[in-house]
């Protein structure tokens, strides 16, 4: 039963698959009743991540404790967690309603007293009316939904999402996801999230970790990750489409980007030096004076428009906030907004603050 | 108009020269078997006839004298089924726990356990069969159904498990994984989800194993006896040392593999699906 | 590569292997070892007294013996035929059946049958029902066709050819089925992809379908290269090796030396051989299989 | 099953009869329920003459091996009869006859004794002596307690049969069915052609070439030509013999002499010459069979297949048929089979089953049962090779045999009283090798895989490689 627990921390969590370096030391704190999201492109140790924590997969090298207690090495029936499959891993010969039963059933539960619980379940997602299909006989966002039920249905303390939206078509991976965020609120278990998809962290997680390389590259509120990227990784993999990152130089409060001077107000004691300059395309206008750049591409987006550029031969895109004709290969200048320009250390990597 | 004429005309021309083929062939695969019956329908003196005769007074009094007859061949029929059953279901119940770790547990030498599996499936018979013959001799078991279906179990216990393993290997792992999660235990795993998932594949083994063992003759004959007298062995009283009574023959020939014509038609996509098992994977999971 | 890797997964798994391994190895282990040591000895019934350890004797006649090597001749004759016929038969029916608009299910049934016959009754069937001179309903239609009379079993070409026919009769159904399946399992938008490209059928045929149902043929020609290797009972009901010696594939070689010379020894080498033979050309046509499609 | 199984032959004879389908189907079942019924009330009051105890191996349980074939049928329809008197648990256990000789020497060689005794090919006992797998009968011919020489008469067997059982004078086989190789021509045909029964093989040959008319589907002559040492190697040694060939040259086995080269030309060429093609594979029921169906003028066999092209279920030729001694050779010997089955005694046994083995050797080959077996059998099977003397001079016995065919009878008894000869085949533990290897040999040349004279010359090499091992 949710006991309002579930802090799982993970300390130099190592996976190896040969040669192959899967996780690189991962060090995590989720915090109880959290909706975490595990964030990264494919091969990047977030869905490794996830199954240590289920306990599907034993780590090389490091401790996972879940409410102070060492799991590491429990079986994954004993840590009381649930999880949804990318593919739901419904089981194929029963029904709906045997399928959200099967965990109580291996739980112990008295067989007289699993129908109401698995009918609470199948309500709380809306399937209650197909309890006697099999999995076969359903849509794909029906499976998930049952999938959903079955995790959710034995009320563990951790609960664990592997990319649950990926099968979806479009339209009802929106519904879903706000319908997860509901979900979750009712219940208040912690829980663990992965996704490739950053539109789908940034507005579902309480907090995520940036995956790269077997590696968790920042931990923040999205807002965290998305106005305040820690290094030059997050930022070019956060935003759609992610950040201009441009070669410039910081003197005397100032960042000079292709010989134009940028004034930046909140950002002076630093001693002159080169900087990688980071700004998100709609934070660049497109004015009358600013740095040159030549037209490649504009793209209308319908409500926006992206228009790709090139400044010094370096790409460079921009989001317009509205459609305006640009013909390809006439040159604009663009304006960067002071006060939305990151700084990283191009040795390190690493945010200037 | 005149086009589409034509090209129904074409289509129809496609499809005659098709079908008369196809016919052919058909005609050449079920040919054997159809003359078998005739065979069966006549009197002895009436299938040494030439050239043979396609129209004639059928008589049932083979078959008659294959079932009631002096060489009725009901009692090896009960052998059969017993010697078949048997060994049909230890090789599953063995075949399918085994085939189960083959497939997805890891265990140290699982290789070469493997392989030792393949090899004892392509020894020759014709080695196997004076020590098997010593081995049973030893033990008592010579003449015994227990006798018989142990040696069965050589052959059958290698191929079910080869089967069955392609069968398992087909089941995606997160099943085990959300039955792990969902608390079962892996024996339980195994029970409830992963073994219902495979029940075709165990009928078609079931199919297989059991066919094969009805239709064994060599250790049949050198390892039964007054006992277990298999359907196989039982027929050959209508080749006599003096003679051949070939309707007769034909007639009990029919009747042996009958059950299993049977099976084959009944089990048809079945035995289709286990002859493909492996074989069209690439072209999807299911 | 995803394993889970559980404390109790190593003995759980020896749990589940240990009953048919223990069967395997009571009923296979000993049987193996007395056809090895058999082998390496001199065991001829009918020459008692020179019973004893034979070394290696048996396996230095086996290279001078000329019965063996016409039996590996013959073993390899037989199997390439077979396989080569059962697959192209095979493929060439399963290619026809697939365009016939209804019907289909008939074939299907029909190819059901030869496979569960015993071969042991279809050796029979074949030898007095199909082929003997004016007896047999084939030799009354070559001859009414005006082709005969073939001496089918009679005379030492057309035994082995008849044998090789009555191994293809019984199995080219499996080929066919297996290949039927597969078939049928072909994305068609590739077809129309190619038929776009302007490729005939031929090429449609040589450059998609065979590339994309290899691995089924792979298999079948596996299997079935297995199965002919060990063919036995029918060749034995049919012809028993003969005439002459014309169909005595090494399988009724070594049974001949066995149980009718009653030279055991040697026989048990000869049972080896085909053992050692089996498994080098299953070994490398798996061999072949994981090589090309890894 | 052993009991249901004795009927199916006396069923033909009322199929025959009988004019309705439907009473047919009720019909045979009954009357040979009554053949068994009168089968196993066969009249075993003679028995107690013989003064030896029939009860002294009481309880004890033994199994011979046998094939399916009339003889055997019978003799297993009577066994309940030796049963009841003995107290002994005999059983038949019928194995197809391709496999009886392995599964026996199997038996043998491991010495398991699950054949207290078998039907025994007479050419293989000097195999089995060799091995010490079998008893020699003198053990128990010669114990009073035992055997009552007198009433048993050993030496009223067939002369020729036991010394084909016997090795160095010593018995070790119970002789029970056997035949004699004689000529069975077609008297209608032979008639319209105005010809008679060969004296000499080259009339032999002269008479097929006579009756061949392939056109209307009738050939001249057949033999054994089915590869194997009772197939052709049946029938060669019998030409080989009259040609004067001899088996042996002191110690060594000469198979590539002239005499053996002639007499192989001789039977390949009446074969390619006289026989329906196919005949490479011919045994002695496919010869029957195209006989009984009318197609053949003359073939030269076991006299008991007489049975098979008599019974009008599957002959055609009832009544049209003759029988005569093998045809001269050149050396002017005519050479008879002397093959019989034979009862031997496992040397595995234990004591008492080894006595009762021997008390069922004597009555299967006691006068009585021999004539229960045959002329007094109640079903339509009568057996046609008993093994003794007496019953061959019996009137009952030849007035029953007699029915199978003209002149059948004599030329039968001729031949065991002058055709036989111990050195029919070449007697040798290694029989089965030396067999198949003249058997390969012959079928060869007669397919013309290879000339005579290389296929003996081979078979030479190879055998004396089998015999130096």
């Amino acid at each position: 039963m949710s006991d309002g627990k579930g802090r799982v921390t993970l300390r130099g969590i190592r996976k190896d698959y040969g040669s192959f370096q899967a996780l690189k030391g991962i060090d995590l704190d989720i915090e109880a009743q959290e909706f975490f999201a595990l964030l990264g492109p494919s091969g990047s140790g977030k869905s490794t991540t996830l199954r240590v924590i289920a306990g599907l997969e034993t780590p090389d090298a490091g401790t996972m404790t879940v409410d102070g207690q060492d799991v590491t090495h429990a079986e994954p029936g004993e840590r009381n967690v649930a999880m949804v499959f990318q593919n739901y891993a419904l089981y194929p010969h029963m029904t709906v309603e045997q399928n959200i039963g099967f965990p109580l059933r291996m739980d112990g539960v008295p067989r007289s007293q699993i129908p109401p619980l698995v009918l609470e379940a199948a309500r709380r997602v809306r399937i209650d009316h197909l309890l006697h299909r099999r999995p076969g006989q359903l849509s794909g966002g029906q499976q998930q939904r049952c999938a959903l039920a079955r995790a959710i249905v034995r009320r563990p303390r951790l609960f664990l999402l592997d990319e649950p939206l990926s099968n979806l078509d479009a339209q009802l991976r929106l519904e879903t996801r706000v319908e997860l965020k509901r979900l979750h609120r009712s219940l208040d278990v912690t829980t663990v999230y992965v996704t490739h998809d950053q539109e789908e962290a940034m507005t579902i997680a309480d907090r995520m970790a940036v995956f790269l390389d077997g590696e968790i590259v920042q931990v923040g509120t999205p807002d965290d990750v998305f106005n305040r990227p820690d290094n030059l990784a997050v930022a070019a993999f956060i935003g759609s489409p992610p950040m201009n990152l441009l070669p410039g130089r910081f003197e005397d409060g100032a960042v000079i980007l292709a010989g134009e001077r940028i004034a930046l107000t909140h950002r002076s004691e630093r001693a002159a030096g080169d900087v990688v300059a980071g700004i998100r395309p709609s934070h660049i206008r497109v004015a009358e004076t600013g740095v040159p750049a030549r037209v490649v591409l504009s793209e209308n987006l319908g409500e926006t428009m992206l228009v790709n550029a090139e400044i010094e031969g370096r790409p460079v895109k921009v989001r317009l906030p509205e459609v305006r004709r640009i013909g390809d290969g006439e040159t604009v200048r663009l304006v960067f907004e002071p006060n939305h320009i990151h700084l990283f250390d191009p040795q390190s990597k690493r945010r200037i603050d | 108009m005149a086009a589409a004429n034509r090209h129904k005309a074409a289509r129809l021309r496609r499809n005659i020269v098709l079908y008369a083929a196809a016919g052919l062939l058909f005609f050449v695969w079920a040919f054997p078997v159809f003359w078998a019956v005739v065979v069966s329908l006549k009197s002895e003196t009436e299938v040494l006839a030439y050239p043979p005769r396609l129209f004639f007074e059928p008589t049932l009094l083979n078959y008659r004298d294959a079932l009631v007859g002096g060489f009725s061949i009901l009692p090896s029929f009960t052998t059969s089924f017993i010697v078949s059953g048997l060994t049909t279901v230890l090789t599953v119940v063995l075949a399918v726990p085994c085939a189960y770790a083959f497939a997805r547990l890891r265990l140290r030498g699982k290789k070469w356990l493997g392989f030792y599996t393949l090899v004892t499936q392509m020894v020759p018979p014709v080695g196997l069969v004076i020590p098997y013959f010593l081995i049973l001799n030893r033990v008592g078991w010579l003449d015994t159904y227990q006798g018989m279906v142990i040696v069965y179990l050589t052959f059958s216990l290698p191929f079910a498990i080869w089967l069955m393993v392609s069968y398992m290997e087909d089941i995606p792992r997160e099943m085990e994984e959300a039955a792990f999660l969902d608390k079962a235990s892996r024996f339980q795993a195994l029970w409830h989800v992963i073994l219902p998932q495979v029940r075709g594949g165990i009928a078609v083994t079931v199919i297989f194993v059991f066919l094969n063992a009805w239709n064994e003759f060599l250790f049949a004959v050198q390892l039964g006896g007054n006992t277990v007298r298999p359907v196989t062995v039982a027929m050959y009283n209508f080749v006599s040392v003096e003679q051949t009574l070939w309707a007769k023959l034909s007639a009990a020939a029919l009747i042996a593999m009958l059950p299993m014509i049977i099976i084959g038609f009944a089990a048809q996509r079945q035995i289709v699906k286990g002859l493909t098992v492996g074989a069209v994977k690439g072209g999807g999971r299911r | 590569m995803r394993s889970a890797a559980f404390r109790k997964e190593g003995s759980f798994a020896a749990l589940l292997v240990a009953p048919s391994l223990v069967v395997l190895v009571l009923t296979t282990t000993f049987p193996l070892v007395y056809l090895f040591w058999s082998s390496f000895q001199n065991i001829n019934l009918a020459m008692p007294f020179l019973d004893g350890f034979a070394g290696l004797d048996n396996y230095r006649r086996m290279i001078g013996d000329g019965g063996f090597w016409h039996s590996i001749g013959l073993t390899a004759i037989y199997t390439l035929a077979t396989v080569v016929l059962q697959v192209a038969v095979g493929l060439g029916l399963a290619l026809l059946v697939l365009r016939i608009p209804a019907g289909q299910w008939m074939f299907r049934i029909v190819a059901i049958l030869p496979i569960v016959l015993a071969p042991v009754v279809v050796g029979l069937f074949f030898r007095t029902l199909m082929f003997a001179p004016n007896f047999g309903i084939l030799d009354f239609v070559v001859r009414w066709l005006g082709l005969g009379p073939v001496n089918w079993l009679g005379a030492p070409t057309p035994a082995l050819v008849s044998v090789i026919i009555i191994h293809t009769w019984q199995w080219t159904p499996f080929a066919f089925l297996v290949l039927l399946a597969s078939l049928a399992a072909l994305p068609p938008d590739v077809y129309e992809a190619a038929r776009i490209d302007r490729a005939n059928a031929l090429q449609r045929f040589w450059h998609i379908t065979l590339p994309l149902i290899r691995p089924a043929l792979v298999i079948v020609v596996i299997m079935r290269a297995m199965i002919a290797l060990s063919a036995f009972a029918a060749i034995f009901a049919a012809t028993g090796g003969g005439p002459g010696t014309a169909t005595e594939i090494l399988n009724l070689y070594a049974y001949r030396t066995s149980f009718v010379t009653l030279d055991f020894g040697y026989g048990s080498a000869l049972a080896v051989a085909l053992l050692v033979l089996t498994m080098i050309v299953s070994g490398a046509l798996f061999y072949m299989r994981t090589a090309r499609t890894s | 099953m052993t009991e249901r199984r004795t009927t199916s032959l006396g069923r033909r004879t009322v199929l025959k009869g009988a004019a309705s389908g439907l009473a047919v189907l009720a019909a045979p079942g009954i009357l040979t329920r009554r053949a068994r019924a009168q089968a196993q009330g066969m009249d075993t009051s003679s028995f107690a003459n013989a003064k030896i105890d029939w009860r002294q191996a009481e309880g004890a349980s033994i199994t011979i091996g046998v094939t399916p074939a009339g003889y055997f049928n019978n003799l297993d329809a009577v066994l309940p009869a030796f049963n009841q008197m003995t107290g002994i648990n005999a059983r038949l256990e019928m194995t197809p006859p391709g496999q009886i000789r392995q599964k026996a020497v199997l038996d043998l060689s491991s010495k398991t004794g699950t054949w207290a005794s078998h039907a025994a090919d007479p050419m293989y006992y000097d195999l089995y002596v060799a091995n010490g797998w079998v008893d020699p009968l003198d053990l128990y011919l010669g114990d009073a307690k035992r055997t009552d020489q007198a009433w048993f008469d050993y030496e009223d067997i067939l002369e020729g049969w036991r010394g084909s059982t016997s090795i160095d004078g010593k018995p070790y086989g119970m002789p029970f069915d056997g035949e004699a190789t004689v000529q069975v021509y077609r008297k209608d045909v032979y008639a319209e052609r105005g010809l008679k029964a060969a004296e000499t093989l080259e009339e032999y040959v002269a008479n097929a070439k006579a009756v061949h008319d392939p056109g209307n589907r009738l050939w001249g002559a057949a033999l054994r030509g089915f590869k194997g040492a009772g197939q052709n190697m049946y029938i060669y040694p019998s030409i080989f013999r009259e040609f004067g060939g001899e088996w042996f040259d002191g110690e060594r086995l000469v198979v590539d002499s002239e005499q053996a080269l002639a007499a192989l030309d001789w039977y390949v060429q009446l074969l390619t010459t006289y026989s329906p093609s196919g005949v490479e594979n011919w045994n002695w029921p496919d010869i029957a069979d195209a006989f009984g169906q009318g197609t053949l003028g003359s073939y030269i066999d076991a006299h008991s297949s007489a049975a098979v092209i008599a019974d009008p279920a599957k002959s055609k030729v009832v009544g049209k048929v003759a029988f005569a001694r093998w045809p001269k050779g050149p050396s002017g010997k005519r050479c008879t089979s002397i093959w019989n089955w034979s009862f031997p005694i496992n040397a595995a046994l234990p004591e008492k089953e080894k006595t009762a083995t021997w008390l069922f050797l004597q009555w299967a080959a006691s006068k009585e049962t021999q004539a229960a077996t045959s002329h007094a059998f109640p079903g339509a099977y009568k057996r046609s090779g008993v093994n003794r003397t007496s019953l061959w001079n019996d009137e009952a016995y030849r007035a029953e045999i007699a029915k199978l065919g003209d002149n059948l009878i004599e030329a039968t008894t001729q031949s065991f009283a002058e055709d036989t000869d111990v050195d029919w085949r070449p007697r040798l533990p290694q029989w089965p090798a030396v067999g198949e290897t003249m058997a390969t040999a012959i079928q060869a040349t007669l397919v013309g895989q290879a000339s005579g004279k290389d296929a003996l010359r081979e078979a030479q090499a190879r055998i004396d490689g089998i015999l130096k091992g």
